[in-house]
């Protein structure tokens, strides 16, 4: 795989994603566009990491899950990051569609994170010689999708839109306190998970392919949140229409 | 109050990231292998594709379901911006 | 209008109106403390005779006993206060709900380590451990877990007092967020009680500070628009 | 002139529900309001907002000229309310209840708290919790509550509720003594003869929106001064 292949294609499902934000005439097609570019990019990084990538160092063939691995826990922590943005924009400006969003990214990155940690688990088999281990790595990252599904089950059992809303957003800024434990549990306590890859450690062509895969689950990423964010919306729609008017004289203002 | 609140809420922070790794004494390696990997001498893991295709399958079968489910739940009705004002 | 009591005194009547109902409420508090000594007897019985094994594992079977024992004091909090919508009336007295929140991490925390003062004797008698070995690091070390303990889980209690199913909502949410104050506590408890051949106290204990004032921070941050509407 | 309550195009969700909707109101300056209405047809709502307990989904409330939800800490010293929450802590004695709420707004003075327990009634219980309270008591010491506040604006959310004959005429004395010291009174009732003595302006909610039964009137029995 090109070198530059990553870059270029960061660049373009960046731009992809601002002229989504940007133009509400564009939203109707752009997530086509990256939905196509994410399946195409799957497939490459399927090809290239099956059969295409050099063989890891000490893993030899199993190192071919870093293909996959590595895209799904970034996407999940990208995912919970924007989450929290959220939340703390709402209780600034309570606002539906931070609501919506934060609701939706929570959700994709428990995706994406169930993910992740499956595969690692199943990773954890031939190179640790267990399912599953007393490693920080791991209790940390499960313990991180916890917090994120007590929060989508502690939103489901609320009422009150306009509390839940601001409920759920207090409870998760506390609870994204475990991603950045998460992110150096590997630095604080020497875990058996390798630590962060950085170019010093990895080999540049294995570096290429899994920043390629990951630009690829990037673009689909964005288009789960924005067809989850979707679905948020219409529920929301549904439970916030305004009354009819009563006297006509009244003008119809508006503020949630 | 709440700007000294917001330094003591960095500091407190920066202090995590401070913490010094005192490692606990390294686990020993496993040292029984159900596939008999421990008799490679020199470490590096051979086969294991079975792991690998398991992995794969998770993330492609994973995304295609979730996607699934995405399309399952899909707004219906009125479709596009139907949404509230902010 | 500035309001005519300091945040720091209203946090401080708070308190005391906390530490006042448990005074008022002995027979709650008895129970409290029976129900967690029952917690650590029952890990003895499921763990077996063996006394090393349990004298390894003391500090993290006196740490489970005080969080199952959280869980009841925190959801006990709220129940108090949502009766007769008795928290809505704090605010608007007005009490600012920054004031509320410390105060009633702090009533919590005291309650905690007040009950872990208890539970040490009995970890003695089943466990057979020995307290004099670093007294003081070991009381900071209770006090910090009881106030970690609390910040977050204040918040939390105040949250899922109003969702459905509150009772299993509250361990759901604070039982993740408390995991590395778990490792925290139950690392340096078990340094204060045994041998710290690399002395790893310290640096536990500095976690466990830390920990406390980020939760603390950031519940005194979010914990008004818990309590009140915006 | 500046109005006591300003209600601008007030509407408030509950869920799936509108519990107040499109409500426009204005209470004139040294006017008290009668608030009659079936039940759920959003008195309490109404009165909650105004309490700044909660606030309006769209649109907005204003007392004394201040609009509820940016000034709410200056309106909460100025703004009580009886409603069928009593704000009680069940543990404590109607004593401490008192004195606490004295602490909070720095109104401690020796004496003051037994007084205001002799002036309802409830002198003698000063001691037992208030989980042993009856519900005309626990109404009773919610109107010690509000004495010990002495509001600007005073809320009354069904006031003549659960309380005994001689409980009925002493809030009826309470709220003629209010009005007549200037405080501004909302009150919320189905005793509408009681009420319409009491009060100046009438305002009849009928499933969260303003009835044709409303009237800005001149009650003959108003004798409160002006």
């Amino acid at each position: 795989m090109p070198k530059w292949a990553p870059l270029i294609s960061l660049v373009l499902v960046i731009a992809l994603m601002i002229v989504h934000a940007a133009s509400a005439s564009a939203r109707a097609w752009v997530w086509k566009v990256l939905a196509g570019f994410g399946a195409i990019g799957v497939v490459v990084v399927v090809y290239f990491g099956l059969f295409f990538a050099p063989r890891e160092a000490y893993m030899s063939d199993v190192g071919r899950i870093i293909y996959v691995h590595i895209p799904f826990v970034w996407m999940c922590m990208v995912g919970f990051t924007v989450n929290v943005v959220c939340a703390v924009g709402y209780l600034f400006k309570a606002n539906w569609k931070l609501d919506a969003l934060a609701e939706a990214s929570a959700e994709v990155g428990i995706f994406f994170g169930a993910c992740g940690v499956t595969m690692g688990s199943i990773w954890a088999r031939p190179t640790w010689g267990v399912w599953w281990d007393w490693d920080p790595r791991l209790i940390s990252t499960t313990v991180m999708l916890l917090v994120y599904v007590g929060y989508l089950a502690f939103r489901s059992f609320t009422e009150d839109p306009d509390r839940r809303a601001a409920w759920s957003a207090a409870g998760v800024i506390l609870g994204y306190v475990t991603l950045p434990i998460t992110w150096f549990s590997v630095q604080w306590w020497n875990s058996l998970h390798q630590r962060q890859s950085d170019s010093q450690t990895v080999d540049p062509a294995m570096r290429v392919g899994y920043l390629f895969s990951t630009v690829a689950f990037l673009a689909l990423f964005f288009v789960f949140v924005f067809k989850r964010y979707e679905i948020s919306r219409s529920r929301q729609s549904s439970a916030l229409e305004l009354p009819p008017l009563q006297a006509p004289a009244v003008k119809p203002e508006v503020s949630a | 109050m709440k700007r000294f609140v917001f330094v003591a809420a960095l500091w407190a922070g920066l202090a995590f990231a401070d913490i010094a790794p005192v490692p606990p004494p390294a686990p020993a390696p496993a040292a029984v292998h159900p596939e008999g990997i421990e008799n490679v001498p020199t470490g590096v893991i051979q086969g294991g594709w079975g792991y690998v295709y398991a992995c794969y399958i998770v993330a492609i079968g994973g995304t295609i379901f979730y996607a699934l489910s995405l399309f399952a739940r899909r707004p219906r009705g009125s479709p596009g911006k139907s949404g509230p004002q902010s | 209008m500035k309001p005519k009591i300091s945040l720091l005194t209203a946090a401080w009547l708070v308190l005391r109106k906390d530490w006042m109902i448990e005074w008022r409420t002995r027979a709650r508090l008895t129970a409290l403390i029976f129900f967690s000594l029952s917690t650590l007897l029952l890990f003895s019985f499921a763990m077996g005779p063996d006394i090393n094994a349990l004298r390894a594992h003391a500090a993290g079977y006196l740490w489970l006993a005080l969080f199952f024992a959280s869980v009841l004091s925190l959801g006990e909090s709220f129940r108090v206060e949502g009766e007769n919508q008795a928290l809505l009336g704090l605010v608007l007295t007005p009490v600012e709900a920054r004031a509320i929140f410390l105060g009633k991490v702090f009533g919590n925390a005291s309650l905690l380590f007040g009950l872990s003062l208890v539970l040490l004797p009995v970890a003695v008698a089943l466990y057979d451990i020995d307290l004099a070995k670093a007294p003081l690091a070991l009381l900071a070390t209770l006090f910090l877990g009881s106030v970690g303990i609390s910040a977050p889980g204040i918040v939390y209690s105040a949250i899922s007092s109003n969702a459905r199913a509150r009772d299993v909502m509250l361990p759901l949410l604070l039982f993740p967020v408390l995991v590395p104050l778990l490792l925290a506590t139950v690392n340096a408890t078990k340094f204060c009680l045994g041998p710290d051949p690399q002395e790893q106290l310290a640096s536990w204990l500095k976690l466990l500070c830390a920990f406390d004032l980020i939760y603390l921070s950031l519940g005194f941050l979010v914990f008004p628009k818990v309590v009140e509407e915006d | 002139m500046e109005s006591a309550l300003e209600i601008k195009d007030v509407s408030k969700r509950f869920g799936t529900r509108w519990a107040v909707s499109r409500l426009t109101w204005s209470l004139p300056m040294g006017k008290s309001l009668l608030l009659t209405g079936h039940n759920g047809s959003g008195k309490t709502t109404l009165l909650r907002m105004i309490a700044t307990a909660t606030f309006p989904t769209a649109g907005e409330i204003s007392v004394f000229g201040k609009e509820t939800r940016k000034h709410r800490d200056a309106l909460r010293h100025e703004v009580a309310l009886i409603s069928h929450a009593s704000f009680h802590y069940e543990d404590l004695t109607a004593a401490q209840n008192l004195s606490l709420l004295a602490k909070f707004l720095d109104a401690e003075k020796p004496g003051v708290v037994k007084e205001l327990l002799e002036r309802v009634g409830l002198g003698e219980r000063a001691d037992s919790p208030v989980r042993q309270f009856s519900a005309g008591m626990r109404k009773r010491l919610s109107l010690a509550r509000l004495l010990l506040k002495q509001p600007r604006l005073a809320l009354f959310d069904e006031p003549f509720g659960e309380l005994d004959p001689a409980g009925i005429t002493q809030m009826e004395g309470v709220l003629r003594d209010l009005t007549a010291r200037g405080t501004t009174v909302v009150l919320a009732t189905h005793l509408i003869e009681q009420g319409l003595s009491l009060t100046q302006e009438r305002l009849h909610l009928d499933q969260g929106r303003l009835s044709s039964e409303t009237v800005h009137h001149q009650s003959p029995s108003a004798q409160g001064p002006l």
